[in-house]
């Protein structure tokens, strides 16, 4: 095992690149342009295809043509270049390719701020664009933990032929951290067989999202809505922190997932039984794991740098069956382990 | 068990967020868990910038502290941010060419080194960076001066390397004011 | 067709319908150019035996269907962002003839930015650019491209210039970029005009061909229906009124474009 | 005899009668009576003899309804 | 009162106007390209300000200054160009500007189809954009009520200098009633003292998003979330019909509300006791109605044209007290209220 | 300013702060040209005496902040938005005077669009557009009109046109455009270019106020952060290597611009 | 009770949803409640298109419905494809020009009307709409004749005004063929 | 006598040096020895005397650093 200390923009490219990536499209901006920029000088390197393109608004499209010729291919931006793929997200998702892009949050809405934040949940897990879809979303808390998910994100992406994220807010950008990389994996050469590669020895391939008549539309909705079951069925990930014996949970993704484990070692040690779930994939969500937990807790606190967007599918998950409180900051404020500590005393003390 | 959260903090340009990442480095050499998170702001130059380095033996949660065990501080802005938040017993390294105030706490180990000064003597007043991480890592004994002058040797960037000897000087030239 | 009906010997054929079409019936209103430049298009993949090698990149706009008449991998866009995609196909398949199909409101409105920077960046793409002065598919919105004084239905008191901006000229501030080979205004409206606009559209296809950069030919067409005119007073219309104010010509051509044997 | 001639295909005809003008023998006109399944009047050759085999027709028409031979030269033809 | 027959998008566009509308912006889609149209004559017939622009983009940032200025201005637009005004909307949320945009829904994902729909109920109440905000989202069911609508949707978009959207349907544009336009409103000159209008007289007034600093920023976000709390305490509306002896809900919202008022009538006849309560406005939404009528219900069907959108806002509010059943079409199929009629037999047979 | 000093009594005011700018101190970078076109613009607002009657669109790059300077009403646009903002400011103002500033990244890539058609229509607006080859703002990444070759962080191997695209000429594309009135590229680089660009941006912005269409001014500067170079040697370096791609002078220029007094 | 939930449907050009408006229209000023809604496609020439028009005594909740009370068809698909669903009771007008096929249906009132064959005779085809709605609305005396004139009147495009007798006519040829 | 003078407002200047290249007698020079409260070496006039009040260095200096006189002349002048 060969670790290495790096950032975290720098560590997803990497492992991008190491997991075959065949072509980035992409747009600086903070916080994760050191991606892009590592990108330009790799990808060019291996004779790979890298471009920066006009706007976030072509990148998607670019990432979109390419997808379509069955090649791995992503991008990476933050807050306004994620909104700005909107519509082609959309229509990936409708055309139903495999795709990966990486969220980068920062503070908002608007130009806000170029600080961390997890304000783009509801965005990325509820709709992400126009029409009844949403992407896989996965949430990384570590640098390992981005590379690793870079090489699962294609690998669902391509399974399911969706669209996958990857949630990072901001921070997890720009710190370092040892971690190993994947080794440099082949690029294969084969295409799927619905991608357009020129139609040689078989009737022509198209990819489209668009299909005159209700009835075929809805057919392919409800083709969607069953791939996103399967998922939900099959892919929900998340990691537990001394939930055996824990009487208050603490729910926390990202960056905020890891502080709450310094919040969970303070907390034991001043003798509170507080217990750990971290979310790794956001849609499809651990509901019923958290259901299954709430029943032997006394409270549920909810940690996230947003206003509560993750809040409310906890308290979907929990059902009522203990009270679930939140604490977060926004802007750009990332939430030290004190001040949760602070809340966890206070659901404490409320629900005791 | 070794755990220290460190901030280095200075003006854009006096070379706190390469300290860091430089200890940080010689923490991963010597086996320990190890995070480093920059403040990162519109990118202008200027401003202050500062970086928080947790050198742990334990896998680290927070990469982030309010109140850090110990602080290098390059400049005044920096000093009266962060010498009011460092926890009782920890450090404080202060750049006495840079900074005229003295720190009035009791509870925690001050250091004082004309850093600049002996940077520039040694042909480059950015050195003295340096100058405050050898004094740091001597006085705590969190990682040795061995290993941070070999991880020196591997991460200054080509055009810096012209300058390892003297970045080496004032890692021991900073060694020494504290362990004299 | 009618196959029983017989030859005589000393006839040779002259036209017959182009291999790399279906023979799929299109939505097209009856006279549409859009159906001529389709026709045009056929033919010029079928004798620079591009078909297999091709891969169609579809607007949003009248010609949004336009995969049902080729017997080419194709991919639908979202409107106006047919040079991206075609981009990110070109990248990843270099060895294939990708090409594009717009519309006037796709490539010279809401796709203004990404055809602009696709010539700029000498993508190796080509583009048929259909300027029918309107918003066929939407019910006859004034396009970028649409005249002063033109009555549109989003332009009822007929087009002013003063308020609604002036028509677009796409090929002459395409010419503007470095990366643009062969940029060329034909029409699609007589024999002569449709015989040279298939010259310039194998000459288009020709240069990406030979990696010689983007290329891209502008027609001027009709909208028999959205104009409210029958198709014949349709096509002199565009030769009348929509000529004069773009030229027809060539705005670029690179010295190994104009070598090119077409 | 005809110089050139036509097969059309009926069914692909909408009748928008742009080969009518372009005909530099006018032997092309919309059908006056009958319609095609898609309820178009297509065009119909009045005089196949008069046809020169020149292929304006199959130029100009959108729905590439003509299939047009022509008496073979001496020399080598080029193709519309 | 003088009823005409109006066309939706034409009365919404015709309601606009006499409600004082300074400026237009938009780009032409279906199915509301109608409204576009009609303004594209009114508008420059009043002397006021019609614009098509190049793109959604272009327009919701036409929309964004003008807005800025403190004159009451407005777009409208569909599936794709809503998911391009993403960015925009954000802005604008950032901002703290009065802005009203119409969302005429059709199939989707990506190009979909330009049938009715209600699969953007997620994009418009969960996000619309990057950041923690969302708009005021109205709903209305008839020609009327959109009428009504655009005047309620200016003067909440005022009061609390929020985005206001009125989420119509495709069927609810496309579809004639009879309605009674609004009279015509003076245009008022006055600005808002927060509007830039040249710095006459008092300090230059700015117009912005961005907070850099993640307390400041965190600020500006505690402020709209209190904006957003006053707005979900004031602003709830929704229309109930024969919910008092009800022992089946049906909630439904849009042209799916009204068609099940006929669904309502069929199953009364056949001596179901069913009642409706349809939401008139989507965000903020009647929680807690719906929390207090679940109580007396054996179940409730939720009714949509989505894959099952609004049913998560209303399983939230009636938190396990009776189970919830959802009927759903997509891809631009409108339910038939005989559909709708068998699924509120089949819940009832389920639950009793 | 030391107001202590004694001035003597045959010396008069040549150069003073300009009153539409305010004192706070800027963000830019040692010897950017940020602020010396800042002042210039400042200057202007002052001779023609518009700050009262002005309303600016702010952009997203270096710029972004340059609502803090001025004692003018301002907004803060999208990233390449600032004139579909423009225009909606100045359609219901149109007694006002509305000009945008804006960088390479946000005009000539992400914003192609809406500059484009804002000049088409002949935008009753003023661009003032600061063009240095790079995004200052991110971290010096290559914008649309890096040079060829040009080490960036998104180019390190120095731009290569072939795949990165060639730079992309605004003016030239923006002169094409009927609704614009005048389109110049000056330099912000020496003494004898920032005399120019003062007139020109004055010019600029009579053109709105006379209503003569859209104008804007493109000006080459520098970024000595991104390119990694002492402030002088960027002035010098921009005139060397920026000016012969892109050449300075009027693009174009009305007959009633020309006749403006300036 | 009032209540008529009807289609009418034909080739694109044939007027089947002006013919729905004006009953909208006239239902409207004889103080019922309507609804007209389209079914609408891309915007290209061509296909069918049908409305729904629901004229009623009571407020209408469903704009659209899977089984109509009546429909009026102008050409054969129209015909194929609601003759089997319009409600047992109710009415459909058939335009015997063009269609060529009778209903087998014996629990509905057909009427059948050589419609474009009267509106040719009165010197326009695409007047068979008026023809079928005379004869439609007569039948089944949902609304009154003369109260449609003068909606025609009303609502006539400007083009369309020198139609305006001819199409008065279509309406009163229909009429009188069903009351004859 | 002096032919012109400058006023220095030595706080808002960043010592970026554009000015001491373009003073046509050359007595701008960043100061050697001072810093202001930015941390920058400010300008200094070496020999006030020789200002011409050419305002050049008003011209170049991005941060508005420079207030400029100049003797007044018999005919009117124009500013710069
Ligand atoms: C984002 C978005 N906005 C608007 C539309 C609606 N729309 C579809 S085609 C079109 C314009 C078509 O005009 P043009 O490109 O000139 O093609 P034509 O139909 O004239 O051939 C518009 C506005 C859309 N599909 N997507
Ligand atoms: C949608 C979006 N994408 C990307 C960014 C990040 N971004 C901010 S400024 C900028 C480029 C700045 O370059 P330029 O316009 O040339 O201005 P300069 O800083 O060089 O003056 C970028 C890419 C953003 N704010 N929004
Ligand atoms: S609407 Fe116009 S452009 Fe579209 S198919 Fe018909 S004639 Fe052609
Ligand atoms: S080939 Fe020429 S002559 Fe013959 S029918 Fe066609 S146009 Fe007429
Ligand atoms: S041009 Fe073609 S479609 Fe038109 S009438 Fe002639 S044959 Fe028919
Ligand atoms: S980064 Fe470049 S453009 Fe930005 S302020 Fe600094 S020098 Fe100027
Ligand atoms: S005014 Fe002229 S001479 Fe005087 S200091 Fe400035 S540049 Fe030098
Ligand atoms: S140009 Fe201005 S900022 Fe630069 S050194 Fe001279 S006075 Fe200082
Ligand atoms: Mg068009
Ligand atoms: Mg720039």
């Amino acid at each position: 095992m060969t670790k290495e200390l790096l950032k975290g923009n720098v560590a997803f490219a990497e492992a991008a690149v190491r997991n075959g990536l065949q072509a980035y499209f992409g747009y600086p901006i903070t916080p994760q342009s050191e991606a892009l920029e590592h990108f330009s000088g790799r990808m060019i390197e291996l004779d790979r295809v890298f471009l920066q393109a006009e706007s976030e608004v072509a990148a998607i499209n670019m990432v979109y043509g390419a997808a379509s010729s069955g090649v791995r291919v992503m991008t990476s931006t933050s807050g306004p270049g994620l909104a700005l793929m909107a519509e082609g997200l959309s229509y990936i998702a409708g055309s139903e390719i495999p795709v990966v892009v990486v969220n980068m949050m920062r503070g908002g809405p608007g130009l806000g701020n170029i600080q961390p934040s997890q304000a783009d949940y509801n965005f990325m897990t509820k709709s992400a664009g126009h029409g009844n879809f949403h992407p896989l979303v996965l949430a990384p808390a570590n640098i390992q933990e981005i590379i690793d998910m870079v090489g699962l994100a294609f690998e669902l992406a391509e399974k399911y032929r969706t669209l996958v994220m990857i949630a990072g807010d901001g921070s997890i950008g720009q710190m370092m951290e040892a971690a190993e990389l994947p080794p440099m994996q082949e690029i294969s050469t084969a295409r799927p067989a619905w991608a357009v590669t020129g139609a040689v020895g078989r009737a022509p391939n198209l990819i489209t999202s668009l299909y005159l008549g209700a009835e075929k539309l809805e057919k392919v909705n409800i083709r969607l809505q069953q791939k996103l079951a399967t998922i939900e069925e099959n892919e929900i990930r998340w990691q537990e922190y001394e939930t055996e014996d824990a009487e208050l949970l603490l729910v926390a993704y990202g960056t905020v997932g890891r502080i709450c484990i310094s919040v969970l070692r303070a907390a034991r040690q001043q003798g509170l039984k507080v217990g750990l779930l971290r979310p790794q994939t956001l849609w499809p969500f651990p509901t019923a794991r958290i259901n299954e937990l709430a029943a032997q807790m006394q409270g549920v606190l909810v940690a996230e740098m947003s206003a509560g967007q993750m809040l409310v599918d906890v308290e979907h998950a929990v059902a009522g069956k203990t009270p679930v409180r939140f604490y977060g900051r926004m802007g750009g404020v990332i939430p030290m382990s004190a001040e949760i500590l602070e809340a966890v005393k206070q659901v404490q003390e409320e629900v005791s | 068990m070794k755990h220290e959260e460190t901030i280095f903090s200075g003006f854009g340009g006096q070379g706190a967020l390469f300290a860091g990442q430089l200890l940080a480095y010689t923490g991963m050499a010597e086996n320990l868990y190890v995070t480093w998170i920059p403040s990162y702001g519109p990118e202008m130059r200027g401003g202050t910038a500062h970086c928080t380095v947790i050198v742990s033996a334990e896998e680290i949660g927070a990469p982030i502290v309010q109140r850090p065990s110990a602080a290098v501080v390059l400049n005044l802005p920096s000093m009266e941010k962060y010498e009011p938040l460092i926890k009782s017993g920890g450090y404080l390294v202060v750049n006495e060419s840079l900074i005229d105030i003295k720190s009035e706490r009791e509870d925690i180990h001050v250091l004082y080194l004309p850093a600049s000064d002996i940077a520039t003597e040694l042909g480059n007043p950015k050195m003295a960076n340096m100058v405050l991480l050898g004094a740091f890592v001597t006085a705590t004994g969190l990682v040795s001066l061995e290993t941070i002058a070999a991880q020196l040797t591997a991460h200054l960037s080509g055009r810096q390397q012209q300058w390892l000897e003297p970045n080496k000087q004032a890692l021991q030239r900073g060694a020494e004011l504290v362990s004299a | 067709m009618n196959t029983t009906t017989q030859i005589p010997e000393n006839m040779e054929l002259v036209y017959q319908y182009p291999d790399s079409m279906t023979k799929t019936y299109t939505h097209y209103c009856p006279g549409c150019v859009h159906g001529i430049v389709h026709r045009l298009v056929g033919e010029v993949l079928d004798e620079l035996d591009l078909r297999e090698k091709s891969i169609g990149v579809a607007p949003v706009g009248c010609s949004v269907l336009i995969y049902n008449y080729f017997n080419v991998d194709f991919v639908e866009a979202a409107h106006g962002r047919a040079p991206a995609m075609a981009t990110g196909l070109k990248r990843t398949n270099p060895d294939k003839f990708i090409f594009t199909y717009q519309g006037d409101g796709d490539l010279a409105a809401i796709g203004t930015a990404e055809i602009i920077h696709a010539a700029n960046r000498g993508e190796l793409i080509s583009t048929v650019f259909i300027n029918n002065a309107i918003y066929g598919m939407t019910g006859g919105q004034m396009a970028p491209t649409t005249l002063p004084g033109m009555k549109t239905t989003s332009s009822p008191g007929g087009r002013d210039c003063k308020i609604a901006g002036y028509p677009i000229k796409m090929s002459e501030i395409l010419a503007q970029t470095e990366g643009a080979a062969y940029i060329t205004r034909e029409a699609g409206t007589d024999i002569r005009s449709i015989r040279k606009l298939k010259k310039a559209i194998k000459r288009a296809f020709l240069t990406q061909i030979e990696g010689l950069g983007f290329s891209c030919v502008e027609v001027l067409a009709n909208c028999p229906t959205n104009w409210n005119m029958d198709p014949w007073e349709s096509m002199l219309w565009s030769k009348e009124q929509m000529t004069p104010y773009f030229p027809l010509g060539t705005y670029k051509m690179r010295e190994e474009v104009k070598a090119l044997k077409v | 005899m005809a110089k050139g001639m036509v097969i059309i295909d009926v069914e692909r005809c909408k009748g928008c009668g742009l080969c009518t003008h372009v005909c530099p023998v006018n032997i092309l006109e919309l059908s006056p009576d009958t319609f095609n399944a898609k309820g178009y009047r297509p065009v119909t050759v009045t005089d196949m003899d008069e046809c020169i085999g020149c292929a304006a027709c199959a130029t100009i028409c959108p729905d590439v309804v003509f299939t047009v031979y022509r008496q073979r030269r001496q020399r080598a033809t080029a193709t519309a």
